[in-house]
């Protein structure tokens, strides 16, 4: 029944069968599945259940990342990660780790309406990150797969490495996610990049 | 500015930090028994040590986790930095 | 002491200036004092004079570590006024505007104090709230005191952007009419110069590096320059009060933070009154030279480093130029820290110790130079009665412990 | 065109594109190429402002960023730049360019009675006096003000972009010049990632006027050929136009980068400039040295000028500063200026030579060109007015040597090193005889190399920089094992300088010599200040204003110190200099607050209803970051007129509002009811699953810091409500007592408020809305009861439904996904319709809440408010300790008259009360008065018909009924009112429980 509802993005995106896959240089990408998981990563139990539901294991080593299909499991500190897919069944996937670790000290909490992922990737990837990014995002140091949670101008991002395009993915808080597509309107404005149409807010 | 090495993610800078104060001042077990005095000592009262300080950082911006940092209080040198026993 | 007026400018000045002698003395220090204050800073220097004006004690040493004037009372952006919100902090600070208004005359040195008012101004429903309440308090405690409106703030200062179309606007703002600026090193130099005349020995590049007590009494300094007994002293050394308390084992609730100013290249008058804005984070105003002077927020870690961090500046420009769009292309020209002792309620300690003859003057955190008469005159009083005057009673190092503390963290919010 | 005192040939500029600008309206013919200050002296302009104390003509001294002088006004209105500086100005087309601080012409400039009085007004001349009659401060300080200041502040909104980069490399090179291009070169040469910045337009720096060859090539020729080298280098980066300004802690290092390179005035440009932050592993320190200047009477006319200056305008920019020269040095370099001039065909009339037997290579060729040498000899005073007529020569021991005709002369007091970067970050750095002054000693991943470093052969400052290079990138890790080659330069060997500090003998008497231009110190100054106890560097500095003017004493410091060591009879080392601060040159504040303003100051937060309440033409307000909206106000409605009518409309049919911004945390674990027992007053661990309990969090100062519900979701989940500006700040405390103090608490908190929007329904009418909006949850009373809460769907949305009321009606907060929270809200604004439903604003909730009596942390709390004083003292559990529960037993929190929340009815049921409006006992004149407390909210009550208000009054609990006064802020008027019991409203709490 709920599926019927159409969702609407904090950029703007609304959810429908035929919505657009973005593949600009800078769009979001809007309605994946976040939820976010904590348990002890001593735990050997629950680091097994897990795997078990999501089929890939969970990054140990800060700020990386590990992907299956269409699912990625992002390290966002000793015991806490998000869970990143890109089917649109938030509910199926925590209920199968809610079920997996039941019993177990652990939480999975669904944060998929709470944030949203702007995508940018192109040759300008980089210089458009810079204006507001104070990490060193050079490939040498900041390779595919990686990622890191740090300041975008005035809001709080999550960024993927993705491609060596370079591609880097922007996770933010739902209410900031205005500010931070003006904010990289602004900044990639010189490289000639905008929001498709249906991305404005 | 200060490069604030996280024990977790490594140096970055201070702005995605939040600074609490003096370290080593823990909550007294059982508040009820102490004077005045000596919960006004727990409560406001530090050290400010020119020199070698041993404070709390948490990397707000970043893994959320709290952890020690020392650091010259003269000349802003980093000395090290530890995590809290059991925040693994 | 040489009085200084016109016609001994220009007589002296027909000599070629040739026969001025030093404002103050290179004295050297003697074995024993009656008073000994650490601390040749605006407070220090203010105690001593009103100690041997007032008291008559003159058998006194300031002790300075470097130069005099060269801590917060020589990098402080010398606003001055009265508008605090409790009772104890509104008397003492009202007390010393009044002391201001007289200060050149006393000390026969223009410290060039200029009221050109003081505006503080609102972005927020719950920031007019607390502005009117401040105003309120401040009305009945006889201080003078204005609530404006966006456009009265508008015409006092044209240059303000009071569009409501900002990110914050201005939604209300209060005026101190008898608030205004002073010329901070001078501060420093009249009160020497003054207290000098009067006997006192003012000692600069002598660092106090110990305390020494007997029988719960301090007994005598250990210096730099050798040992200086004195039966009382008086510890203003600002953002040291720590270190120093620390040296007769006395704990503070204070912590010392990096507070930063910077100054603009000097312009044609532009705009009088000193504005701030607490929720911005900016006070600014015009010196007679024609330079801004801008003073930011504190570094968040404790430090005593005198640079700061250079976000703060970008914070605190944004917000300017946000408040003053022409101030755009204007260029900053010099950046400057000092070391500020905050104290957890944003309130000053002028109070006895557990150690007898030992006083403390501190934790006036980023606004303790417009206190700077009225601190000097109260802790004077103090030191030479050994018990506090009842403008500093609530001051009292023991409020930490009762619990009473006076947080006048709203009026103070913003450095200055 | 005119360009008089333009040369043939040579030079760097480009005479294919000619060019004018005006200089006080005057036309200026010039090249692209120039700088403002060489057209203006091509032009045989050389007197460009007044000084800024005594309005002295003054003229161009240098020509770089040091010029104490060159200060000028460049275009008007919203574009204009105060005080610029002509030498570091390019010259472009439609600049205009006006003088600052003379009025009414340059020529004749009234203030220049200022220069005849300055006998009188010498340093701290304000302090002595001025001070009578009192109240003619105001009087004198306007005149003070207005003869002040130097350029004008533009008139309107800046119209310019400014930009911010983050920039990471091994290794930053700061400075162009020999040392730095061989730095970057050698850098690069092991695959570094280097950044090269220089302040001026074009790389190259000495050489860029140097007489030598380096590797072969004239030196312009190999600064061109290594720039294109270093251009197509990958990983190098190239910054032209682009001033190191400040060095920080942990090496940063910030840039301005000019865009508009000097056309204000050009339309359609947008960027001014860009700020770079830089983090470099390693930083090359090679910013050169600056000439300085030398004491003489009159030593600021028009016409006198660094010699190395005199060297670029004559050899970079092809102008003749004038037509017959005089030179003044205690150095070798001043003969490579007397070359320069020779072959320029400019008449060098003499060279005093402080040194007795100067015999280097350079004034070998001199004399050999047949220059006349004076060795020994000193300029003891300048001739002219307007401008330098002649240079009256005497040697050391005073016996005059004549009076030599000239309209330029040139000096040069030895160099002092630009550490101006590495002094700002308290880099060490100790005086070095051989130069006469301070230069930096290694510091913290920073390598001095070249001028800077007291080398001032290019040949060794080529190798210093290839070396300094090579071990920065090293440091910085990287390596590719060879040795780079180092370039080689054909120059020759100096002489060591002999320093020259006061005239000798009466020689130091003539008046004026200035020692700082810009701030018009003089050597009587600089005696005066000492004279009168003012002796450590930085006291002769605040007293004197010392390089406290824009140029920052780049020429000035360097000498006062050697003047005042000489006048106390010290050591100069011993003297110091003052601190260094940045910025190393002005940076707009624009530049600095980069895209910061505007739309982008700070991020708007907004909740997924915005764009409905945007529609419904709802008013904003600001909580914080976040835009709320505050009331609805219909056609014609005022303020007052709306919030009236949504009161009435949540008391009697139903309101409905966008309460998203609440923050919401989910604890999480087997400890979690432990943990709630210790950050809230009250008990947690008994509370049902279904069930919701009001809290209150102190911190450990006993004083109240937040309030919310928290509902318990299941055996081991709560779902915690903070206030909405404490969402963060709440977060991060209960982590920092989990993380820092109870680890063994197993209990995780994850931030879920953005993932639930929450919509209040508030009013009798609200069950059938929520009904009829359609939900699968069981609403009947006894169902679903007040402090329940439910998880079902609504509107067809998963949700959960907590039966809480901020406004003491029946109420439902129901928790939607954001992403769906725009469906359910218009779903059940349908639903309302037939029941009136009315959406209501902050302002609404606020007096419906004060109607009630419920606090408002922030409102009626301070930071001084304990539980007890606002009458929540029943939510102190005695059974367990709790953060904050100790200082409730201090003596202070327990007294009898500590302010209390009561109520206040005014006598005039009409009269609404000031917030903020104190609160008396009885009024009267006296002053001080004492005071019982404030007004912490006030409102008209639409549901009662009268004013209401909240008031925090000293002891006000025990004596309810009582009257007091409430003081008006505009106009000294009284307003009687009574206090009374804090809830106005259904005292039972009936309306909620229905
Ligand atoms: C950037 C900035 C802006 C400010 N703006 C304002 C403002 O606008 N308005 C306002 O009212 N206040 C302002 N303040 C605060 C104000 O400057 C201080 O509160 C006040 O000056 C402190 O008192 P003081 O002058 O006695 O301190 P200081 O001048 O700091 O004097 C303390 C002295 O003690 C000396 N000392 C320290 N240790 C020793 C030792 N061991 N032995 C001997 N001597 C020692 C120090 O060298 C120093 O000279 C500002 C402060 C800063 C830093
Ligand atoms: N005036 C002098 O610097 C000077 C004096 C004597 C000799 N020389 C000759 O030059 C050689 C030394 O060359 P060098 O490379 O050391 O000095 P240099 O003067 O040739 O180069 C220094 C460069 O640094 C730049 N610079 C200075 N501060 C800067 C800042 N904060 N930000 C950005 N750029 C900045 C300047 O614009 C200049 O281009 C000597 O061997 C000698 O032959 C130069
Ligand atoms: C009110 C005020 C005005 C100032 N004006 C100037 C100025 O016009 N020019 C200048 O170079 N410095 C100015 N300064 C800054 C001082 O030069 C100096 O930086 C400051 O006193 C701190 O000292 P320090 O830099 O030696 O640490 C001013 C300082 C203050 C407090
Ligand atoms: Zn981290």
């Amino acid at each position: 029944m709920s599926r019927s509802i159409p969702r609407r993005s904090p950029l703007g995106a609304i959810q429908s069968a035929e919505s657009p896959a973005h593949n600009g240089q800078l769009a979001e990408r809007p309605f994946l599945t976040h939820l976010n998981l904590r348990l002890d990563p001593a735990d050997a139990t629950a680091l097994a259940a897990v795997h078990r539901v999501l089929g890939i294991k969970l990054p140990l080593t800060p700020n990386t990342t590990t992907a299956g299909d269409d699912l990625m499991a992002i390290w966002l500190g000793p015991d806490e990660w998000l869970l990143l897919a890109d089917h649109h069944q938030s509910d199926a996937l925590l209920a199968d780790l809610q079920t997996a670790l039941s019993g177990q000290f652990a939480s999975v909490v669904d944060l998929s309406a709470g944030q949203t992922v702007i995508r940018l990737s192109g040759p300008s990837t980089l210089d458009v990150l810079a204006r507001g990014c104070a990490l060193d995002l050079h490939p040498s140091v900041f390779q595919p797969g990686a990622c890191a949670q740090t300041l975008l101008a005035r809001a709080q991002a999550l960024l993927i490495a993705v491609d060596d395009t370079p591609t880097i993915d922007i996770t933010v808080r739902r209410s900031f996610a205005p500010y931070v597509a003006a904010w990289l309107q602004d900044a990639a404005r010189h490289f000639g990049l905008s929001f498709p149409e249906s991305n404005t807010a | 500015m200060l490069l604030i090495p996280c024990p977790w993610c490594g140096p970055r800078e201070d702005d995605e930090f939040t600074f609490a104060g003096e370290a080593d001042i823990p909550r007294p077990a059982d508040p009820d028994a102490l004077t005045d005095e000596q919960w006004a000592d727990y409560l406001f009262m530090r050290d400010n040590r020119r020199g070698r300080h041993r404070e709390q950082w948490c990397h707000t911006a970043g893994c959320r986790r709290w952890f020690i940092v020392e650091r010259d209080t003269v000349t802003n040198e980093i000395l090290g930095a530890s995590t809290y026993g059991n925040s693994s | 002491m040489q009085f200084y007026s016109f016609p001994n400018l220009i007589r002296r000045g027909l000599r070629g200036h040739r026969d001025w002698t030093p404002a103050w003395r290179k004295a050297e220090p003697k074995p024993a004092y009656d008073v000994v204050i650490v601390g040749a800073g605006g407070h220090g220097l203010a105690t001593a004079y009103y100690l041997a004006k007032l008291h008559g004690v003159t058998n006194v040493a300031v002790l300075e570590r470097g130069w005099l004037g060269g801590g917060n009372i020589g990098r402080n952006t010398a606003i001055v006024r009265s508008n605090y919100l409790w009772d104890a902090s509104a008397h003492i600070y009202e007390f010393s505007l009044k002391l201001w208004e007289g200060l050149s005359q006393e000390l026969n040195y223009n410290v060039m104090f200029s009221q050109r008012g003081l505006l503080n101004i609102a972005h927020s429903e719950q920031e007019v709230r607390d502005l009117a309440r401040r105003v309120g308090a401040n009305q009945l405690n006889g201080i003078d005191a204005e609530l404006l409106s966006t456009d009265e703030i508008s015409k006092l200062v044209p240059i303000l952007n009071t569009s409501p179309h900002t990110r914050y606007p201005v939604l209300g703002g209060t005026l101190q009419r008898r608030g205004g600026v002073a010329r901070h090193d001078a501060v420093a130099w009249g009160y020497a110069r003054a207290a000098d005349a009067l006997g006192v020995d003012i000692i600069e590049n002598c660092e106090v590096t110990g305390i020494r007590t007997a029988n719960g009494r301090v007994t005598a300094l250990e210096t730099t320059r050798g040992e200086i007994r004195a039966g009382t002293v008086g510890l203003v050394v600002a953002g040291n009060a720590s270190v120093l308390a620390s040296m007769a084992g006395i704990r503070l609730p204070i912590q010392s933070h990096p507070l930063q100013a910077l100054v603009t290249e000097p312009l044609k008058p532009v705009f009088d009154p000193v504005v701030m804005s607490a929720a911005v984070h900016v006070y600014i105003h015009q010196t007679d030279r024609g330079e801004l002077v801008l003073g930011a927020g504190i570094d968040a870690p404790v430090s005593y480093d005198l640079n700061g961090n250079f976000r703060i500046i970008e914070h605190v420009l944004a917000a300017v130029c946000e408040l003053f769009p022409i101030f755009s292309r204007v260029r900053m020209l010099r950046q400057w820290a000092g070391t500020v002792d905050v104290c957890p309620d944003a309130s000053p300690i002028i109070s006895g110790t557990p150690i007898k003859g030992l006083f403390m003057n501190c934790g006036w955190g980023t606004g303790g130079f417009k206190a700077t008469p009225g601190s000097g005159w109260v802790f004077a009083h103090t030191l030479a009665h050994q018990e506090p005057h009842p403008l500093n009673e609530p001051f009292a190092l023991d409020r930490f412990t009762t619990g009473a503390l006076i947080d006048e963290h709203g009026a103070a919010a913003v450095a200055h | 065109m005119s360009q008089p005192f333009r040369l043939d040939h040579g030079g760097r500029i480009d005479r294919d594109a000619p060019l004018q600008f005006t200089f006080d309206g005057r036309p200026i013919n010039a090249y692209r190429g120039d700088t403002v200050a060489s057209a203006l002296l091509a032009n045989g302009v050389t007197l460009v402002g007044r000084s800024f104390k005594h309005h002295r003509p003054r003229g161009i001294v240098s020509a770089g960023a040091e010029d104490p002088n060159a200060f000028v006004q460049i275009g008007h209105g919203a574009r204009t730049l105060p005080n610029r500086l002509a030498t570091v100005t390019a010259a472009t087309p439609v600049l205009k360019v006006r003088h600052v601080n003379a009025w009414p012409t340059l020529e004749y400039d009234v203030m220049s009675v200022f220069g005849l009085a300055a006998p009188f007004i010498p340093a701290g001349f304000y302090y002595k006096t001025l001070m009578w009659p009192r109240r003619f401060w105001p009087l004198y300080e306007h005149f003070l003000r207005h003869a002040a200041g130097l350029g004008h502040a533009p008139d309107a909104p800046d119209p310019d972009r400014y930009d911010h980069v983050h920039a990471h490399c091994d290794v930053l090179v700061v400075g162009a010049g020999p040392a730095g291009l061989a730095a970057a070169r050698a850098a690069a040469h092991t695959g570094a990632r280097v950044i090269l910045v220089d302040e001026q337009a074009e790389p190259g720096g000495s050489l860029l006027a140097s007489r030598e060859r380096v590797d072969d090539l004239p030196g312009p020729d190999w600064a061109d050929a290594v720039t294109a080298e270093l251009t197509a280098a990958p990983g190098v980066t190239l910054l032209p136009n682009t001033t190191a300004f400040g060095l920080y802690e942990s090496n940063l290092v910030l840039l301005a980068e000019r865009l508009i390179t000097d056309q204000p005035d050009s339309a359609g440009s947008e960027n001014g400039a860009r700020v770079w932050r830089v983090l470099p592993k390693q930083i090359v320190l090679a910013t050169g040295a600056h000439e300085r200047p030398l004491l003489f009477a009159n030593n600021d006319r028009p016409g006198v000028m660094l010699a190395g200056a005199i060297s670029t305008y004559v050899r970079r920019y092809a102008v003749a500063p004038g037509s017959r020269a005089v030179l003044f040095t205690n150095n070798d370099s001043a003969y490579r200026t007397a070359l320069d001039l020779t072959d320029a065909g400019v008449p060098v009339a003499a060279i005093a030579d402080v040194r007795t037997d100067p015999d280097g290579d350079l004034p070998s060729e001199a004399r050999a060109q047949g220059i006349p040498v004076h060795p020994g000899a000193v300029v003891r005073h300048a001739h002219g007015r307007g401008r330098v007529a002649a240079a009256e020569l005497c040697s050391l021991d005073g016996a005059p040597l004549g009076a030599i005709e000239c309209d330029l002369l040139g000096i040069s007091g030895g160099f002092a090193p630009a550490l101006h970067l590495h002094a700002q970050a308290r880099g060490p750095s100790e005086w070095d005889p051989m130069l006469a002054a301070f230069a930096p000693k290694p510091g913290r991943g920073i390598h001095p190399a070249g001028a800077v470093a007291g080398e001032l052969e290019l040949a060794a400052a080529l190798r210093q920089g290839t070396q300094a290079g090579s071990a920065a990138a090293a440091a910085a890790g990287r390596s590719n094992g060879s040795e780079p080659e180092v370039p080689r330069a054909n120059d020759s060997a100096q002489a060591p300088i002999q320093p020259y500090w006061l005239p000798p003998g009466n020689l130091a008497r003539a008046k004026p010599q200035f020692v700082d231009l810009h701030e018009d110190v003089t050597l009587d100054d600089l005696r005066l200040s000492l004279r009168e106890g003012f002796e450590s560097i930085e006291h002769v500095k605040r007293y004197t204003t010392l390089g406290m003017g824009p140029d920052q004493g780049k020429l000035a410091n360097p000498l006062a110190t050697g003047v005042i060591a000489e006048l106390l009879g010290r050591d100069p080392a011993s003297v110091g200099t003052p601190r260094h601060r940045p910025a190393y040159s002005p940076v707009s504040l624009g530049a600095i607050a980069g895209r910061h303003i505007g739309p982008l100051a700070d991020p708007v937060r907004v909740t997924p209803m915005q764009e409905w309440h945007e529609a419904a033409g709802a008013s904003f307000e600001n909580v914080g970051q976040w835009r709320r909206a505050w009331y609805y106000p219909q056609p014609g409605e005022s303020m007052h007129q709306a919030v009236a009518r949504e009161c009435l409309a949540v008391r009697h049919r139903v309101g409905i509002l966008d309460y998203s911004t609440l923050g919401k945390i989910e604890i999480t674990g087997p400890d979690a009811g432990e943990f709630l027992d210790r950050v809230y007053t009250n008990a947690w661990k008994r509370l049902r699953p279904g069930r919701c309990r009001y809290g209150l969090m102190l911190g450990e100062d006993g004083m109240i810091f937040d309030d919310g519900v928290t509902a318990r979701l299941d055996d081991q989940r709560y779902l915690m409500f903070t206030s909405t500006s404490n969402a963060a700040p709440v977060l991060a405390w209960l982590e920092q007592w989990l993380q820092t103090e109870w680890p063994d608490l197993r209990v995780y908190l994850t931030s879920v408020s953005e993932h639930w929007s929450n919509i209040a329904l508030a009013g009798p009418r609200s069950r059938e809305v929520l009904a009829a909006a359609g939900t699968d949850i069981p609403l009947a009373r006894d169902d679903f009861p007040f402090m329940t809460f439910r998880e079902g769907q609504v509107a067809g949305v998963p949700a959960r439904v907590f039966r809480i009321s901020f406004s003491g009606e029946l109420s439902y907060e129901i928790n939607v996904p954001a992403d769906r929270a725009r469906h359910v809200w218009e779903a059940l604004v349908d639903a309302g319709r037939p029941f009136g439903i009315t959406p209501y604003g902050t302002e609404t909730m606020h007096v419906l809440r004060a109607e009630k009596g419920f606090i408002i942390v922030g409102q009626e709390t301070d930071g001084s408010v304990t539980p007890d004083d606002v009458g929540l003292g029943r939510l102190l559990s005695r059974r367990k300790d709790f953060l904050g529960k100790r200082s409730l037993s201090r003596p202070d929190s327990v007294r009898p008259d500590r302010k209390q929340l009561v109520g206040l009815l005014t006598d005039d049921p009409a009269q609404v009360l000031p917030e903020g409006g104190h609160v008396v006992d009885s009024p009267g004149p006296q002053r001080p008065l004492p005071m019982r407390g404030h007004v912490t909210s006030s409102y008209f009550s639409p549901v009662l018909g009268r004013s209401i208000a909240l008031a925090m009054i000293t002891g006000g609990r025990a004596a309810l009924g009582e009257r007091l006064h409430v003081a008006t802020l505009h106009d000294d008027r009284w307003l009687p009112a009574r206090s009374c019991h804090p809830v106005f409203y259904d005292p039972q709490g009936a309306r909620q429980h229905v």
